[in-house]
């Protein structure tokens, strides 16, 4: 099987006769003897029948369309305009690879440099790479370059932070033996500032989330900023920019590097990928230069006609290999352009709404909660609510869905000084309906 | 052609979406010092302007459905549609990926399946699916013999042995895990040179990451002899798997003395390259490192079905958020399904027969130099060394003058260790007819040097835009709209 | 371009289709007189090939999603991407007509709620979704008339009066159902003109099919006079629905005293043409008509749910397979569900005005006259007979010349009425910024005409193809490749 | 609602303005007092809400894929390759109109040249049309075209003819007043060439199809067509074109017309439509006249190369008016399109063998149901077979769906002296497990 997308199966002979050989096996000549070997896997089959196959092995999974849910925790449930999909999987797009070749590849980098440039709008800063693989491994890239940059040896981030996250920057710091400290959070479930003032010393950088791992608004971001600068370290922001409608670019209140998800804008959950993290920074040559990542850049052709091409790849592994400022090669392009075109789709009134909307609909949520459950924190949510409950959260968990209602993200795995608590989320899809059965069932189960 | 940026087709008051109203229309109040004052200078334009919009860019764009890719080490092979439509699966776009693992047994089963597929193909022991992309799993593959060495109390093992030929993302992966990178030359055959391999082995090598075939397209066929080397040092032995395609079904890392192994779904296992990304870099490593594989792994168990197995004790943690690029998954597993074995085994032997066929076609012709070894497999490097010196027409310029003739260049200036490299590599998906038109334009090229160079040097004339200057780009970068409004506005820019 | 026909593309041996196995692998014998001897000259093709095939011939054509595509009477609007999501759901296409009804209340569902919103869209009481396109709407309604009066035993009543502005499917369909087809002047404000009007109505006269607003764009502002003259004679009136989308949500055909209707999904519902088709003509009558519907109809019961209803006794019976075309019916329900009220209205307001818009700004431009009323709904009728007379420059030719500017064409010479017609219908999903640039360039060609009429009368020049001699092809037809091989063979084609 | 597809409802005051009008509503000054009103419709919804809403609504739909089924009898469930599906959603070729300006439509136009000229080698027959509505309406127009030809009034077909196509006949029959004639089956299920011999003086002409709508071949069709054309009558087949692989091409054959339909090829089943009728007749200026629908020939442009363009329109509604070869414009272009890349596909290798594993599992489901119940008729069948069952049919269908399964289609209503009979279909997508299920159960219910 498989020989429908290989043409020249059918010249094998012709064309080895031409160039004077005998067999394919002369071919593999070089292949020490025995290496070549027959594989133990199955046969091949038609389409049609791993299209059967594989659209049972799908069934099997329970989509939110089946099973309302109120997982968030980083992953969320966003409606993706039809148009968006359509657009990205045009074979032009879909099909092409970096765009080694701008002369014939201008679409493709035009749709990227706007991706570059929606992002810089709402992010406040003026420097955007092309995507990295997701908000985590962004972040954990921004800890590498404030180092860096700073010649410094520590990165600080919340306690609060996701475990996703945190795992993925721990990872990243091994090799070279970067610091992470970690800051508590108060009693109103955000970044102790004077913890953070406590161990901000010869911090490299200083992260902090936007909303942050609770669901809960940080207020004091510029104030965050002005520990970090103060302490020469650079202010690193994680951002959901769905917020970023209603809520000031992180730019505008001093960060010098933005990270975050674009994958919430254009692309569905995927069971959790691919995603495409934002990283963005300051107009400042020794940032730039410090950047990971591919970046597009506008210019001219011969004939002075505007004109787009990947530029500043001085910094990256195929130029500058060992010395490189990351290893990225692959980014995250498509869901990059995905999410260029969901934002362009929504414009400025578009994505306050949708920023208003989720905040109208997580305060719902919340107040509904508060009903049958303990909210330990007050602030403002933003698609995350944090709550606690009395039982242990696995035998809500079980009543929930018994009645066919997936409830929110247990967190006292990782945060037991939390107790049997969970985060519960709602996004612009959350129906009235859906809360209203969550509430009802957690009556009977909480 | 000339489409405008998005922002400058925005017109005051355009609307392009639809929004559901909040369940109860209460305000809510953004804290004072969060609220948004700086302005959004977002587009406005409705729908039909959007979809307008970028199909229009899409149609000033190259994929591999306009025609031959044969960008060497990318694997630029035919993306099948039954891919897309698997992965549009409500089943695979409606899942979050904490849910209940009894809710989402269908898309563990699908990452199980095709660990098994991945294991038997490479002769690894265990897989993670985690890595979005090729240098991903390099730098995962690297942190686990990082993990390997430190966890035996070889703390010395610094130093990452790489060959002068491998791509770049393997220097900077050992670098990013906090590897030294001593480079390893190549002999006049083009592949590892034994000696200086022998002479570089110590105590302080952690490992040697290879490419087999290398970037040359040529199989180093003293692997084992390699491999015998690194091992007695106490090195553990890395596999790029960027040019898997090449052996594909024929001959497996694992019996050629790979301890730990990367593949590239998007390349080897058809799924789109999407313009840069998503990818995905699944990790093979055999048994005894099967510790140190990031977390979670799929296990399966009769009683609970598939399940997420975060019981890894030494694992290196977590390279990316989340299991890998679920999407980018589904489509190889449908791929290996319906090629199987004898369809896979069918691919390695056609991509080095199309490469090979290539090969034999353009050699000889005046201004391309066949440096190394004739025989290749799934690509080819040729210098246009000689072209430059009697002519003046770089690798570039040949690049650029084939774009004219509607086909897509190769990869030009690597592997480093050819002068102006033309790395050609067709795949199985491309015709006869298109390898021989692809020679045909190369050999007119080659003419056209020779008789008038200027036109290849001024290359290309029939794109929608003529050569781009990248060195106005990185001299003077406009990185988005946003510098761009401001560069404009103090009259520093003229496009 | 040039793109080779797929025979062309053919090699011996090439597969691109894969084949599930037979359930059992026995020989059933063809009885030897049907077995197939004759040579089957079907193309071989890899898949790869297929589809780049494809995808360069789509790359040859226009469609909405290009530019603007102004074809009178065809409202080329934008089709929104979520209808084909939506046609695109399993519970669409793997669902079989005949079944039990029980499992396919989703479908019917479906085709019940459509008939509600076209019901109040059009003051009509029933309707079919039979009908697949305009035409077959046509059939449909003047059929039910037939059977209406020939029920009431006139069967006198054979001619069927049609203006001579209507589209040309009007006196086609009214001849298949053996009607007699009676031609009504227009008046000189392109309106039907009612002395005439009324010295055709006699007790031999079935009805009347009529457009309203018409092809000229204009509004039957006598549409009440003309229902009572019809009506009188004993009479109906047959609503022509192409033209809906200039009343659409302000204005139904049921209150100007139609009796039947039909309407086409793919012009004012916003689903796609596709090149031709599918298209879906509903039609909807009056209660009174309504037991001559096709058969089935779409029933809703509290207790037995959605059904399919064959209970109807004086039916015409069938106009066409099964229930119409559902993938379309899908669509259209999309696009009402999210347009609603409201912004049905807005689709009427702006398509209106958008005609007005730029009826106003090129009117006056010289060679194009504007006969009639100035006053349009959806679509407007400019003659290019001035500029004929004055330069030489047709219709045809600035239809051309416009190709160049990479805009589609008006429809021209159609209405018959018109001299060198050219009659446009933006639609309410172009922009202004498009519907400026539309006038722009007729206003461009017009000065060409007036100075330098052979670029216009040569145009176009930039497009794929020149232009296309269509004389030819009538004169030698060649229709199919096997007609072309044969008259290759013989020397007798050049092409 | 519906704004977002509307640019210039931003623009509706600065529009207004520049054509010197105050108001929308004086654009509608012509409309009769009164007439213009408020609809009671309800308010548009965001996409969202339609998305959930309709993709609920389509659940409710028992898919093929949830329940095994064996309903044939004129529409089959064939796999669509995912190739052809994502071809035809090509804006290019979904969004564009007839190709009214060839010179920016070559690609439709060769692609419906490349229908034309696929379905020409299938039928053997060099004239092919663009596509009618369907199978049922291209025998309707094809009995019209054979009374205008011949200038008789009589049309001659089998009895054993789908309900569906019967009765699309008799309403394009009624207008012309052309009378159907309705030829009995023999003992083999197949058209009885001696009541055809008393019936067919003065027909126009003989319909006859492959396989019949029990889904027998008919052994005789050169026998048929020498009856009708000693008669003087044209002689129509109809036929499943997905058997023309393994069967002669009824050009071949004698026929003079041949419909069928193409939608078997490049499109799933959609509750029934769109389809896209074949109709093919000889190279004979008399009926090439005569011939209904859109057609596309090869010409050349004003350089002398190779173009596509609609052609012989002078038969056409558009010209001709009153006096057209038929009403048809929009026709089912795209369907067209999906049945020649289906069948560029599969090639003349991919057809045999669809032919081949159609009719192996046709013998199969044949065998295993006569194990169960009583097969009325020998002879060889594709797709449909019919069955007698002792018990009335609608028991053992409710005793089917019970267990998951759906029975054939029940045709004891149409053909009574049939009995309890079913017609039960199987395709190259009949999956051995169906098949063994349906019988199991059969055993139990039957």
């Amino acid at each position: 099987m498989g020989k429908h997308y290989i043409p020249n199966s059918a010249n094998r002979e012709e064309m080895l006769k031409e160039i004077g050989l005998s067999s394919i096996e002369s071919l593999f000549s070089d292949v020490p003897r025995g290496m070549v070997k027959e594989f133990n896997l199955p046969d091949g089959k038609s389409e049609y029948e791993v299209f059967l196959e594989l659209s049972e092995v799908l069934s099997k999974n329970k989509t939110i369309l089946d099973t309302p849910s109120f997982l968030g925790a980083g992953t969320y449930f966003h409606y993706v305009p039809a148009h968006v999909k359509y657009l990205i999987e045009r074979s032009e797009f879909l099909t092409s690879y970096t765009p080694y070749q701008p002369e014939i590849s201008q679409g493709m980098l035009q749709a990227l440099f706007e991706y570059q440039s929606l992002i810089a709008e709402l992010v406040g800063l003026p420097i955007v790479n092309a995507s990295m693989y997701d908000w985590g491994t962004a972040m954990a890239e921004a800890a590498l370059m404030s180092a860096r940059v700073t010649r410094k040896n520590k990165f600080v981030v919340p306690k609060h932070l996701s475990p996703e996250k945190k795992r993925v920057l721990e990872t990243y710091a091994a090799g070279p033996g970067l610091e992470v400290v970690e800051i508590p959070w108060d009693e109103s479930g955000q970044l102790d500032l004077e913890k953070l003032k406590e161990e901000v010393d010869s911090a490299a950088g200083v992260y902090i989330e936007l909303p942050n791992f609770f669901g809960i608004l940080e207020e004091n971001i510029e104030e965050v900023g002005e520990i970090a600068h103060d302490a020469g370290a650079l202010f690193v922001v994680g951002v959901d920019p769905t917020i970023l409608g209603i809520v000031e670019a992180p730019g505008e209140l001093g960060a010098d590097i933005v990270v975050g998800e674009a994958a919430y804008f254009g692309s569905p959950m995927n069971f959790g990928g691919p995603r495409a993290g934002i990283f963005a920074t300051r107009n400042d040559r020794k940032l730039i230069r410090q950047m990971p990542g591919r970046i597009i850049g506008m210019t001219k052709d011969a004939e002075g006609r505007r004109a787009f091409v990947m530029t500043l790849q001085t910094r990256e592994q195929h130029i500058r290999r060992a010395k490189a400022t990351s290893n990225i090669c692959s980014n995250e392009a498509l869901v990059a352009v995905a999410a260029a075109i969901h934002l362009a789709t929504l414009g400025p009134r578009g994505l306050r709404e949708l920023g208003e909307v989720i905040l109208k609909n997580t305060a719902y949520l919340k107040k509904k909660l508060s009903e049958v459950a303990e909210i330990p924190f007050g602030g403002i949510n933003f698609k995350d609510v944090l709550v606690r409950f009395e039982k242990p959260y696995s035998e809500i968990h079980e009543g929930l869905l018994e009645r066919n209602i997936h409830g929110g993200y247990y967190i006292g795995k990782h945060f037991p000084e939390l107790g049997e608590s969970a985060l519960f989320a709602a996004t612009e899809t959350t129906r009235k309906e859906w809360v209203d059965a969550l509430i009802d069932a957690l009556k009977e189960v909480a | 052609w000339g489409e405008p940026l998005i922002f400058e087709l925005s017109r005051e008051g355009r609307i392009g979406y639809t929004m559901p109203k909040p369940i109860e229309d209460v305000s809510v109040e953004i804290p004072e010092k969060l609220r948004r004052k700086s302005p959004l200078n977002l587009p406005e334009l409705s729908e039909p302007e959007v979809v307008k919009h970028y199909t229009r860019l899409s149609e000033m764009n190259y994929g591999v459905d306009n025609g031959i890719y044969p960008l060497g080490s990318c694997t630029m092979k035919y993306n099948p549609k039954i891919n897309e439509e698997i992965a549009a699966h409500p089943g695979v776009a409606y899942v979050h990926p904490y849910q209940d693992e009894r809710t989402v047994q269908g898309a563990l089963k699908i990452m199980w399946e095709l660990e098994q597929w991945l294991k038997e193909i490479t002769g690894m022991d265990r897989f993670t699916l985690q890595p979005a992309a090729g240098a991903n799993g390099e730098f995962t593959g690297v942190m686990i013999i990082r993990a390997y060495h430190l966890d035996r109390g070889e703390t010395q093992r610094t130093e990452m042995l790489v060959p002068d030929s491998a791509h770049g993302t393997n220097p900077a992966s050992a670098a990013m895990a906090g590897f030294k990178v001593i480079e390893i030359p190549s002999n006049e055959n083009g592949t590892v040179d034994l000696e200086a391999l022998e002479n570089a082995v110590s105590e302080r090598t952690a490992g040697l990451m290879l490419t087999n075939p290398n970037t040359l397209g040529i199989f180093e066929d003293e692997i084992l002899e390699i491999a015998k080397i690194v091992h007695r040092a106490g090195g553990l032995l890395y596999y790029d798997g960027a040019n898997l395609n090449a052996v594909l079904g024929k001959v497996r890392p694992g019996d050629m003395g790979f301890d730990v192994v990367h593949l590239n779904l998007h390349k080897t296992f058809s799924t789109p390259h999407g313009g840069g990304g998503p990818g995905s870099g699944p990790v093979g490593v055999k048994d005894f490192l099967k510790d140190y594989l990031p977390v979670p792994l799929v296990g399966y168990d009769e009683e609970r079905g598939y399940y997420l197995d975060y019981d890894v004790p030494k694992s290196i943690g977590k390279v990316k958020e989340l299991y890998g690029n679920f999407a980018v998954i589904v489509r190889a597993l449908t791929y290996l399904k319906i090629m199987g074995r004898d369809g896979l085994k069918e691919v390695s032997e056609i991509a080095v027969l199309n490469a090979n066929y290539l090969t034999q076609k353009l050699k000889g012709t005046k201004g391309y130099g066949l440096p190394h070894k004739e025989l290749r497999k799934h690509e080819v490097v040729f210098s246009a060394e000689p072209m430059k010196k009697e002519t003046g027409v770089k690798a570039l310029d040949v690049a650029k003058r084939l774009l004219d003739f509607g086909l897509h260049a190769p990869t030009i200036y690597f592997p480093l260790i050819v002068h102006e490299a033309l790395m050609i590599e067709p795949t199985e998906t491309v015709s006869k007819e298109e390898l021989d038109a692809y020679v045909e334009a190369l050999k007119r090229i080659s003419e056209e040097a020779y008789s008038n160079p200027e036109v290849v040097k001024n290359a290309p004339h029939s794109t929608a835009v003529k050569r781009v200057d990248d060195v106005l780009a990185a001299k003077r970068p406009i990185i988005t709209w946003r510098m761009y409004r401001e560069l404009r506005e103090k009259g520093e820019v003229d496009i």
